[in-house]
């Protein structure tokens, strides 16, 4: 009776969905009803893979145990990047002494062997003054936390524990603006929209440049590896519902303009048309093989997808 | 005459019975539902716990002094987390028990009629606010209050969540006391003013430990409150798994981690998703022994006056 | 003649004692300021960022991505469909419950065993009740995450509130009236229904009026069972055009609370939302400040009107 | 002289003429509070169409006893009867495990030593018997609250008022309330608790009037810590002591030749 | 015959002997509770070391008059007196506002009709007065409260479980547990307010012996419903009706002769 597309999934992703469901239920004068849940990555596929939600929203590609879950209750997907993220890592504006930081250094600070013992500064960089570190990260259960460990540390889920976490990134704001020892990493999104109160560090890439994280540099494939990008899943069965399709044909032609509205980072137009085709394909699975990959850039991405 | 009426009367009566009886049966079943409901809340944690209490072992459980279930190198040290949830609950109750208590011995024996009229439900709207907009108010204007006294103090902290947290259970303590000092029988008051007592002596020699046993059970309400409170937490501690018994530090405890896994909404199955259960009866088994305690004290020190 | 006629020694003694009595009385006051400034301060700076928010299209608008357009709409319907789901399951079991306890039970251990278990009820963390519902209303009943299994939990939660108030309610009757009707012959069903629910109705109504100004604010087990974030729709009407003129599907309808929404603008990156965060943290306020404030005049009323 | 108190209102009063047909008789009645023997061993007869009175000290049991002829100790758990209690002309036991309480309890009623009005209107109160007792006409409904209300002498005060809250009658007129609401359902015998103790003077008198008048009607059984009135109002009176019957009889022989050292010893005030 | 019953226990008692010394006198005391007047212009002498019986009805407003004493009334709001209650020998006004109630009641003190202990020990119960009244040292009170143990008659009963909770006392015990606390402060004016109204027969024995033992020590001043015992215990009595001092005099005069018809009705049992 009722035509509800239903969505859950990573709170990184919303927002653009967020955007997408509000013009898409406005475009349709309500007769579509779309609802988006935010239960992290790992709770959407697992709604996902029990047949619950139409579509997921996810911060990272899907993973092997979720593809066994979702192959097991016989559900079929297509993945569609929506957009780039930038993780950004951010410190308060008072710190004078962080110019930049290389992902060496991000690892000593965060790995899990730092905690209790890399407490202060001085610890990471003998130049660094000898004031304990306040560290400030999203929730282990979260997409951002798992790409940022592995992108960092070199494995996903490995980090220290002794840091103040939140779901809220806005928490997290707020705790680095606060404390003048603080350091902290979330989405791009929160760091533009409190520019004021905080400051970005520029991240060291391989070919050793020191990048703050924008719109420019993420197209241009030089901030890496902490720009990642997100996803929706769709599943095959609900697309055979004329609503599903039509907000996903919706979200693929309006994905770039609203991703930019919330702060994101839009893919090339290219990138949505090549998705689109795959919908129309029906072109299942994924380009990731299941395994978290770091670094991967737009470019890259598009490579890929042509590939399916 | 008499036996002729009897048997209309007696179907008459048999019905009457067996309708009581059935409105009893169903009045019973709702009495009984609280206990399904704990019964429920039990099986729902043990079932999941006993899972997890296969791959983690009781002695690791409690004896671990590290608290990283959803990290790379888990440890399962649930220490982490009640440090945590009683560090924050002495720091409210420290708030909360005294304030409340005074309040509560302020308004039954000291303020006027209209006075505690109006503070007592005013009072009580403290409890009704929604934690969340308390977890924001310690979080954005206790804490930077707080730091302008030590601004040592990181921007999370179990003192202004606590002290927030005090301040949300005071009506608890305070409403419940006054009641059972109210509920103190005049006479014993007259007793104590005719012997040319004042109101303090009167209040603190003879209506609290009359009241005792009432005031106990506000305590433990409030304790229970304590230990169980979670948004404020969430957003004001600081979810930092931290083995400190430091009001001063951030920390997580089990009611926080709990939303914060909740939200998170692991796969089922994980161990990661088992340990909430773990954790929730932990805190389910503390409560149940406060109030077990309560009710033992109350038992004990029953007025009779 | 020691203690009653040395006058002089009496009066000093008296004005010593009675310097306690000031001093308690200043404790007294200050605590009761304690509380009630918190409340004060609580309020003035969540109406100072949330009343420039409020106006009339705060509350018929549908959540959005733009913070000027963001309203409560569905949040608030959502409340009120949750709230009475709520007042149906939770007054007939707690009044049941507190009737039976106080009329009914015998005195054995099962009795005991009910009593001990209302006081622990009262006691149990909320978010515990939201593990309870989601184990048991949102799979194994398979309510999904709808409005009935979100009103069955807070019906649940705040059970012992309302049984707390029933018994409170019927023992302020006195034995007299009981035994009055029960010399007449009453059954004691109908001394109940007659008699006992009549005349305690107002301070039951007091308890239930309490117990929902506590459950419509309750974040953490609506959270826990997983209520929407986005939605922006209302669910369908319980009021039809043709008979039956009933429907009830709106209690499978997916929802979101006031609360959540609330929760969910205060984890927006942009400063705007924090406002309406304020607002709709206001209109909360109000909203269980109106609720209690209704209690009061019901239970002033009731003592005013009764005197046994 | 004024010490010549009890014997005087006494002898003035006419002897119940009529021949004597017991209506209720209690025998080995013992009642026990739990493990508390309230009552021990009592023997008493209650005369149709007369007033008895159950005097004695504070704490003697006079209530327990009465109380349990409409077998008002069931409605709290622990207690127990030993002994019976006899209601002629149908000659059964009202203590009988197979005897319904409430049966019992629509046949006689009882008259509370405070005024107990329900928080209903004045009609509703003294309807209420009728109306557990399945009566739903309003025609014979009316009629019958305004002949109890006539019996109990409430008509003409309350006749314009029928439906305003019973509360705001006065503590004599609530008390007549109770006594109309009792007469409105025809008991076989009426049973008072102290029923003018929380009463003034002349809202007594009206009260002790009303029960001489009723006992034309029905068969009363009467608490009192009030010698005189028992004095007043009864044509039986039983003296009790600690749960015992010390002596039961004629209320003119017994207050003016006590068989009993106890009894004379209350009635003379030398304690109580 | 049992009918002399109140006057042969009044004029088999010995007379006050001594000259009659004023203690207190109320004169034109009225009192309000919020707008209702229950106490109406009265005049009243206590005599020192005499026993003064106040009876009447009830709710004719003896508690009330008796709570004026020690401004019982303050602790509530909205009561207001009028008149005035001269205490001698220092001839200060009671009532007064500038005089402080505590002060009041430290000289005065009062038993109620139900027994009051404090949930607290024997020995704390009685010493509470003392520690009010800032005496700290063991020794002094350890012998102030035997003291007025053995005054109160309960010292023999209580002497090995001072430190036991006194709810654990009879009923009877209790009260004498109330009075020996009066007691222990060496009050100037003993007010007792149906003190054995909650008593059996015994335990009120044992009161009324104590009160006529107390007499030399501290003037009484007794509210009672029963006649009889004011006849026992009282020197003078006192009889109110609807707020007002009816009549007043030695209670044997007043018992055998009273001058008023309204106390003889009320003393022959005509009403009460
Ligand atoms: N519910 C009860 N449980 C235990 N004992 C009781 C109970 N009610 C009364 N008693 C005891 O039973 C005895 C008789 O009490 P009862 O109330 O019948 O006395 P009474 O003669 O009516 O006294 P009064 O004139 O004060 O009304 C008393 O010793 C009393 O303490
Ligand atoms: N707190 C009060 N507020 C208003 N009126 C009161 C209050 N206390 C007593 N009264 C009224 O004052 C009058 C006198 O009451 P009081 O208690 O002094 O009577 P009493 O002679 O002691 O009666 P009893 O013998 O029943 O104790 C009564 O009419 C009573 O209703
Ligand atoms: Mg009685
Ligand atoms: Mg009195």
């Amino acid at each position: 009776a009722q035509q509800i597309v239903k969505i859950d999934g990573s709170s990184t992703v919303y927002p653009v969905t967020e955007a997408v469901a509000e013009d898409f239920q406005k475009a349709k004068k309500n007769a579509i009803k779309v609802t988006v849940g935010i239960s992290g990555t790992g709770g959407g596929f697992k709604k996902f893979c029990r047949g619950e939600t139409d579509i997921s929203n996810a911060s990272r590609p899907i993973l092997k145990s979720e593809m066994v879950e979702c192959a097991k209750a016989g559900i079929e997907y297509i993945e569609l990047p929506v957009a780039f993220d930038a993780l950004t890592v951010v410190i308060n504006p008072k710190n004078t002494f962080i110019k930049q930081l290389t992902v060496a250094e991000l690892k000593k600070i965060w790995e899990p062997g730092a905690q209790n013992k890399v407490m202060k500064w001085k610890d990471v960089n003998a130049q660094w003054p000898d004031q304990p570190m306040k560290l400030f990260g999203p929730g282990a259960d979260s997409g951002t936390f798992d790409y940022f460990t592995e992108a960092v540390v070199g494995k996903s889920k490995s980090s220290r524990g002794d840091f103040t976490a939140s779901e809220d990134d806005n928490v997290l704001v707020q705790g680095v603006s606060r404390d003048v020892n603080g350091l902290g990493y979330f989405g791009y999104a929160y760091y533009v929209e409190n520019k004021d109160k905080l400051k970005a560090v520029p991240i060291v890439n391989e070919k050793g440049q020191a990048v703050l994280p924008s719109l420019d540099a993420v197209i241009a494939g030089t901030y890496t590896p902490l720009a990642r990008p997100i996803f929706i899943y769709v599943s095959a069965k609900s697309l055979a519902k004329p609503e599903v399709k039509e907000f996903v044909q919706y979200y693929m032609t309006h994905g770039a303009k609203l991703s930019k509205e919330v702060k994101y980072v839009p893919l090339p137009d290219k990138a949505y048309a090549v998705s689109w085709e795959h919908v129309m394909k029906g072109k299942k699975g994924t380009v990731f093989g299941g395994t978290a990959e770091v670094g991967v850039t737009i470019e890259e991405l598009l490579k890929r997808e042509a590939k399916l | 005459m008499f036996t002729q009426a009897q048997s209309p009367r007696l179907a008459q009566r048999r019905a009457r019975v067996l309708k009581e009886r059935a409105i009893e049966m169903v009045l019973f079943l709702a009495a009984l539902v609280s206990v399904f409901t704990t019964v429920g809340i039990v099986y729902i944690l043990v079932k999941e716990s006993v899972v997890f209490f296969q791959q983690v072992s009781i002695v690791a459980f409690l004896t671990d002094t590290q608290w990283t279930p959803l990290f790379d190198d888990q440890h399962f040290g649930i220490m982490v987390l009640l440090s945590g949830t009683l560090t924050s609950s002495v720091v409210a109750l420290a708030i909360a028990i005294p304030l409340g208590t005074i309040i509560a011995i302020y308004l039954s024996e000291f303020a006027p009629f209209k006075l505690r009229e109006i503070a007592k439900p005013f009072l009580e709207l403290l409890a009704g606010v929604p934690t969340i907009v308390y977890g924001f108010f310690a979080l954005l204007f206790v804490t930077p209050i707080l730091q302008w006294f030590y601004p040592e103090l990181p921007g999370f902290n179990l003192l202004s969540a606590g002290i927030v947290m005090g301040v949300m259970i005071i009506p608890y303590v305070s409403s419940i006391s006054e009641d059972a000092m109210r509920a103190v029988p005049m006479n014993l008051r007259e007793g104590s003013y005719a012997m040319g007592a004042t109101r303090f002596q009167t209040a603190v020699k003879v209506v609290v430990p009359a009241a005792f046993s009432g005031i106990a059970s506000a305590y433990i309400l409030g304790i229970s409150r304590a230990v169980g409170e979670t948004m404020i937490l969430a957003v004001a501690a600081g979810m930092q798994p931290n083995l400190t018994f430091n009001p001063l530090e951030p920390a997580a405890t089990i009611t926080s981690y709990i939303v914060q896994v909740a939200l998170g909404d692991l796969p089922h199955g994980s161990i990661g998703y088992q340990t909430i259960f773990a954790a929730g009866l932990t805190l389910m088994l503390f409560t149940f022994a406060c109030n077990i305690a309560g009710h033992v004290l109350r038992k004990r020190f029953r007025e009779t006056y | 003649m020691p203690y009653a006629r040395d006058l002089k020694s009496i009066r000093r003694l008296i004005a010593a004692h009675k310097r306690w009595d000031l001093v308690f009385a200043c404790c007294g006051v200050l605590a009761l300021m304690v509380g009630l400034l918190t409340f004060i301060a609580l309020f003035v700076d969540m109406a100072i960022d949330g009343v420039p928010r409020l106006n009339w299209d705060f509350f018929t608008n549908f959540p959005s991505r733009h913070a000027a357009q963001a309203g409560i709409l569905s949040a608030w319907v959502g409340s009120c469909l949750v709230m009475l789901v709520t007042a149906f399951v939770a007054v007939p079991l707690g009044v049941g419950a507190g009737l039976y306890l106080e009329e009914y039970a015998p005195k054995n251990w099962v009795t005991d065993v009910i009593e001990i278990n209302v006081t622990n009820l009262a006691g149990v963390p909320s978010i515990v009740y939201g593990l309870l519902a989601l184990g048991v209303f949102v799979y194994q009943f398979g309510f999904g995450q709808s409005i009935l299994s979100a009103g069955f939990t807070l019906a649940l939660l705040i059970l012992p509130v309302v049984i707390v108030a029933t018994r409170e309610a019927i023992r302020s009757i006195p034995v007299g009236i009981r035994e009055a009707a029960y010399a007449l012959g009453a059954t004691q069903w109908q001394v109940c229904k007659d008699h006992i629910i009549p005349y305690s109705s107002a301070g039951i109504l007091t308890g239930v009026i309490i117990g929902m100004a506590r459950a419509i604010g309750e974040t953490a087990p609506v959270i826990t069972i997983g209520a929407l974030t986005f939605i922006a729709f209302l669910p369908p009407s319980p009021i039809k055009a043709e008979p039956p003129f009933l429907s009830f599907e709106w209690l499978t309808s997916p929802f979101t609370v006031m609360p959540i929404q609330m929760f969910n603008w205060t984890s927006r990156p942009e400063a705007a939302f924090l406002q309406n965060a304020a607002a709709a943290g206001f209109v909360l306020v109000l909203l269980t400040l109106a609720m209690n404030g209704f209690a009061i005049w019901l239970r002033y009323r009731l003592r005013k009107n009764i005197k046994w | 002289m004024a010490t010549v108190s009890v014997a005087s209102s006494v002898e003035s009063r006419p002897q119940p003429s009529a021949p004597l047909v017991p209506k209720v008789k209690a025998s080995g009645l013992s009642f026990y509070y739990g493990a508390f023997r309230a009552l021990k061993e009592l023997d008493l007869v209650v005369h149709e169409n007369c007033v008895t009175a159950l005097i004695g000290p504070s704490g003697c049991g006079k209530s327990t006893f009465l109380r349990c002829f409409n077998r008002m100790h069931d409605l709290y758990p622990g207690n127990r009867y030993e002994g019976e209690i006899r209601l002629y002309p149908d000659d059964i036991n009202l203590l009988a495990p197979g005897v319904d309480p409430i049966e019992v309890r629509m046949r006689l009623s009882m008259v509370f030593q405070k005024p107990n009005p329900f928080p209903k209107s004045i009609f509703e109160n003294v309807a209420y018997g009728l109306r557990v007792r399945g009566e739903r006409s309003g025609r014979t409904l009316e009629g019958k609250v305004e002949a109890a209300l006539r019996d109990a002498a409430l008509w003409s005060e309350v006749k314009d008022r029928l439906h305003q809250l019973a509360f705001n009658l006065s503590g004599g007129q609530q008390q007549r309330l109770c006594i109309a609401r009792a007469l409105a359902t025809d008991p076989e015998l009426m049973l008072f608790d102290e029923p003018t103790s929380s009463l003034d003077p002349i809202a007594t008198a009206s009260i002790e009037e009303l029960i001489a008048d009723l006992k034309k009607k029905v068969t009363i059984l009467i608490v009192t810590h009030n010698m005189q009135q028992a004095a007043r109002v009864s044509d039986f009176t039983a003296y009790m002591y600690l749960g015992q019957l010390i002596e039961f009889g004629r209320t003119d022989e017994l207050f003016i030749k006590p068989k009993n050292k106890q009894t004379e010893d209350y009635i003379t005030g030398r304690f109580g």
